[in-house]
């Protein structure tokens, strides 16, 4: 062999910072898109990326996996996973893509300003791939639910999505572009790479694979666990940046950062995996609860690499952990709810099969969500449909743009966090989000929540339909209850047993 | 006589919701617009009179005071809910 | 509600549903994927539309001077999307790893001459840091580029500027096993600082780097700064390295210059649809008038250190200015 | 997973590679056992992925998981299957390492 070894040159092409003269340092890497807390370019030197990689390491094991995921799709195309999918299972799909296929493109331009404006070359280097790797996950993820767009209008939302003020839409850009394209290059790697994908990432594209492979959708669950092997490569970034700020005396910023994006990515999860993991996917393909997932991957995963990075837990990790046992349900019953108003169509989840289910993993549940869910139910028994149906708004957060909810029933803890600044009323679902405001309101003071433009009289006519108007949802694309109340005649037989 | 939106937690539904009502109207008609969009929904009817009360008081608004002279600002979060039920004070969080 | 139509399953999305041809695979994953460019929106990002980075966007990217009403419309003539990238370049590589494991192999490096080491160590080695320039200015051109097609070739472009550093890294590690006594591996930051060969590529791409209008960025990197780079370093290194007997050298930078090739097509054809819109040409012409000079003073810093004769440097200048010329302008 | 409350969850120093599922995954898990003789080897089969994980320190050389998998094996190959892993990471040509480390 007299190729080298990929160590012998490796540091070389990393060695790259020079000193600029023909323009100033200052323009070379303005703080607010370098976001290095004023730190020297030197206390980037000791920038040590931990998962190396070169670049014909790059392309050779990039094409490697695409040679797979994409054989996996071509393979099971004929095997009718679609058509004998339930139909819970399909919202998974649509939800999944709408939500996720655009934003990673999105994902690949934050990467792109480390690649530009990070301090250190070997961030510089790796967020190459990273912006390599988010336009893979943005493509395959478009090209994927393609193939559905002939069955199913509503998978037109896997592209259509990002372009509409869809409310969930609005409340998936608010997060992502908080955290990944308003930011500096330091900004980009300590709260995309960081915290969200080394994080939050897992949840979505590995515990939802879990789920997708006991649901037989192989296809889906080869391709995103698939995605996952790029982000676990490029979360990377982050780690060492973590060190840099600790030892430099800015260990207060950096642990504000990754506060913020935990908070903010925890409540885009409580919509986006809670409800798919708990009440969407069949009852027999559920592989784990999502908090359990949550305690597996967030927890006993994700957590204590904060610690062992020299950060403390989050200051509101208590209220964290008890959201992770209530929050999702809440999330769950709203998107049911307003169904119209969502591009997927969500299953209820609420047989009293599963609603046993529920029980044994989330204690108490049917004295709190199960109380709504009682006259939800009472009412489709009757054919009383009207009433399972909205005739306003929710109020949402401005923060997470998510409708403010918490748990009902005799325990009904739900409430508003309101905060007036420079003349403005707020709403909050929670401390955490009035918090993220208050760290720099100059990044959310002037922004409006879908209900601020409706009392704008953006919405015209002012109510439902003229709200789903100016969400871009039409009939034919408007969610309607997954099993169109299929669920409802099990609860009907179950009381005819009982009874006889 | 003025449309003024403000924000229903009534008890025991799970979501705040935007509820429109007129400057004219006193607070048993606060009740009633909130009570559409929670009661018969997602949570059961039952007898009694609602009041509504300033997110976080102790005591509710008169059941004859107009919304205009309440002091409550647009979109300020309101509870409904039946006299005499242990609707205990609100906790500061969750 | 019976009067109310319901919308139908597409044969695409729908946002292309609406020409006749079918789309290629190309489209279906290549177009229109950015969303900070929403007909209404009240900003780019979905936060305080005077946040920092909402600002920079609307001054550097929508209000830049080159104006087209469909910037959407871009198509990449070769079609690259990711996986067809990373199959193509995984060949390329292939074929570069197999030269230097073959040139290795028959101790090509041991018959090179010390003073064509010495002129490798000065002009050749230290090129990773102005390659670097390009993968760093190619990476903003690709954020703040008003589509996403242009914003495709752009990441592919700094990723093949990377491609080329890579290269650079291997061979200094190579060279420096050979002529231990170059500074290979050691001087090559002192010579892009300090050397006067340097100094011109230096200015050039410093300045490139802070020019953040979203086309002045094209017009300085793509019309001007990499043709300059390619023809005035690149095909230089390679003509002077057969020369003087350097055939891994010549072979690599034939290699290189397949991506440069590549990338001039898209230029080519972004440039075409750019000149759709009146006023346009000026623009460009502008910009062009004002980075060239810097190009050819590089190209000629450059050229007179590697080369006796002032031909080479004409030649590679008047290669760049017959690209652009190509152009249509 | 271990299944202490989810308050103390956190205070663990488990560290391994989350692999997709298949042939690769078996023979890490394999490769595992023999690189890490004085360490318990836990492995959770979760259908689509395989965490497999210890206390401390796990080691991957690339020869033993050659001759687990019986074919010629690169170590950047890992990264086809590796979804995830706990801890830090040291990858290198000839093996890999997850390790936990606290560094402030």
């Amino acid at each position: 062999m007299t190729v080298l070894n990929r160590l012998d040159w490796y540091n070389i092409a990393r060695d790259t910072n020079w000193t600029p003269t023909y323009v100033s340092d200052k323009d070379l890497f303005p703080e607010e898109l370098t976001c290095a807390f004023g730190l020297p370019a030197e206390a980037f030197e000791e920038y040590d990326e931990p998962y190396k990689t070169t670049y014909p390491e790059y392309v050779k094991v990039q094409r490697e996996k695409d040679a797979g995921a994409y054989s996996v799709k071509a393979a099971l195309e004929r095997s009718k996973m679609y058509e004998n999918a339930s139909p819970g299972w399909l919202s998974v799909l649509k939800l999944h893509f709408g939500a996720i296929a655009r934003g990673e493109y999105s994902a690949s331009s934050a990467e792109c300003r480390m690649v530009r404006f990070g301090r250190a070359p070997g961030m510089r280097n790796m967020a190459t791939f990273g912006m390599m790797d988010e336009i893979r996950h943005s493509q395959i993820q478009l090209f994927f639910p393609h193939q559905y767009v002939s069955k199913d209008r509503q998978f037109d939302w896997a592209f259509k999505s990002y372009d509409t003020n869809e409310w969930a839409m609005i409340a998936a850009r608010h997060f992502f572009d908080d955290m990944m394209v308003t930011r500096g290059a330091v900004g980009v790697g300590m709260m995309l790479t960081f915290a969200f994908e080394t994080g939050f990432t897992n949840m979505q594209f590995l515990g939802l694979a879990a789920d997708a492979a006991e649901a037989g959708d192989w296809s889906f669950s080869s391709l995103i666990s698939s995605i996952q092997t790029d982000e676990s490569r490029h979360a990377q970034i982050g780690g060492p940046l973590v060190q840099i700020l600790v030892k430099n005396g800015k260990k207060a910023e950096a642990q504000k950062m990754v506060d913020i994006s935990i908070w903010r990515a925890w409540k885009l999860f409580s919509i986006l995996t809670g409800p798919v993991m708990d009440y969407y996917t069949p009852l027999e393909h559920r592989k784990q609860s999502f908090k359990e997932f949550m305690q597996e991957w967030i927890v006993g995963q994700f957590e204590r690499s904060l610690l062992e990075l020299g950060l403390d837990k989050p200051w509101f990790w208590d209220d964290f952990l008890r959201e992770i046992d209530e929050q999702h349900h809440g999330m769950h019953l709203g998107v049911w709810f307003w169904r119209p108003t969502v591009w997927w169509d969500p299953a209820a989840g609420v047989s009293p099969a599963e609603r046993q289910w529920l029980e044994e993993k989330y204690p108490g549940w049917n004295d709190t969500w199960g109380h709504c869910w009682d006259v939800i139910t009472e009412n489709a028994l009757e054919g009383n449909m009207a009433k399972t149906l909205p005739e306003t708004l929710p109020v949402v957060c401005n923060m997470c743009q998510l409708p403010i909810n918490y748990t009902p029933g005799p325990k009904w803890t739900m409430r508003d966090f309101p905060l007036t600044h420079a003349g403005r009323d707020y709403h909050f679902c929670s401390e955490g989000c009035r918090w993220v405001f208050e760290q720099e309101p100059s990044r959310y003071k002037d922004h409006q929540s879908l209900v601020d433009r409706f009392l704008d009289g953006q919405i015209q006519p002012p109510d439902l339909g003229g709200a789903l108007k100016f969400m871009g949802l039409s009939p034919g694309e408007m969610g309607d209850d997954a099993l169109k109340f299929a669920w409802v005649e099990e609860v009907r037989a179950d009381r005819i047993k009982k009874a006889s | 006589m003025a449309l003024f939106p403000l924000t229903s937690n009534f008890q025991e539904d799970f979501v705040l919701q935007l509820v429109a009502v007129d400057t004219d109207n006193n607070m048993d008609e606060v009740a009633a617009a909130a009570a559409v969009h929670s009661v018969g929904r997602r949570v059961k009817a039952r007898p009694g009179v609602l009041r509504v009360r300033r997110q976080g008081a102790s005591e509710p608004f008169a059941r004859d005071l107009k919304v205009a002279d309440a002091g409550l600002r647009p979109m300020e979060c309101v509870e409904i809910y039946w006299e005499g039920s242990t609707a205990h004070l609100r906790e500061p969080r969750h | 509600m019976s009067d109310v139509e319901i919308l139908k399953p597409l044969k695409t999305w729908s946002h292309l549903a609406a020409r006749r041809r079918k789309p290629s695979e190309y489209e279906i994953v290549s177009v229109n994927l950015q969303y900070n460019d929403r007909p209404g929106s009240a900003a780019p990002y979905e936060l305080d539309p005077n946040v920092f980075m909402n600002r920079w966007y609307v001054e550097h990217r929508n209000n830049s001077p080159l104006k087209h009403k469909d910037w959407n419309s871009f198509r990449d003539p070769d079609e690259l999307i990711y996986r067809t990238y990373c199959l193509m370049q995984d060949g390329q590589e292939t074929y570069v790893y197999s030269l230097f494991d073959q040139f290795s192999a028959r101790e090509h490096d041991k018959a090179l001459t010390p003073q064509w080491a010495g002129t490798l160590a000065r002009l050749y080695t230290p090129s990773r840091y102005l390659l670097h320039t390009v993968q760093m200015a190619s990476a903003y051109l690709a954020q703040m580029a008003p589509a996403s097609t242009i914003e495709n070739c752009a990441s592919f472009q700094a990723m093949d500027s990377f491609r080329w550093l890579s290269h650079v890294a291997y061979r200094t590690k190579e060279l420096e096993g050979s002529f231990a006594d170059k500074g290979f591996g050691k001087d090559e930051r002192h010579y892009w600082e300090q050397d006067a060969a340097w100094q011109g590529f230096r200015e050039l791409m410093e300045k490139t780097l802070v020019a953040y209008d979203w086309a002045e960025c094209f017009v300085a990197l793509n019309l001007v700064a990499k043709p300059a780079i390619e023809e005035g370093m690149l095909r230089l290194l390679g003509n002077v390295g057969r020369r003087n007997g350097d055939l891994v050298m010549s072979l690599l930078a034939d290699a290189e210059l397949i991506d440069a090739t590549r990338h001039r097509r898209w230029v080519a054809a972004l440039v075409k649809l750019a000149l759709e819109t009146d006023g346009n040409a000026d623009v460009i012409r502008g910009w062009i008038a004002k980075w060239t000079p810097l190009a050819d003073a590089a190209i000629d810093a450059y050229a007179s250190a590697i080369s006796e004769s002032q031909s080479a440097a004409d030649a590679a200048k008047q290669a760049t200015a017959t690209f652009r010329a190509s152009l249509g302008l | 997973m271990s299944s202490h409350h989810i308050s103390t969850a956190h205070l663990n120093n488990r560290v391994g590679p989350v692999l997709r599922q298949g042939a690769l995954a078996k023979a890490v898990v394999e490769a595992a056992e023999a690189d890490n003789p004085d360490r318990v080897i836990v492995v959770e089969d979760k259908v689509a992925y395989v965490r497999i994980s210890t206390d401390g320190e796990m080691i991957l050389r690339r020869t033993t998981i050659e001759e687990m998998l019986g074919q010629p094996f690169q170590m950047r190959d890992l990264e086809v299957e590796l979804s995830s892993f706990a801890g830090r990471i040291d990858n290198a040509e000839e093996y890999i390492r997850f390790y936990f480390e606290k560094t402030f």
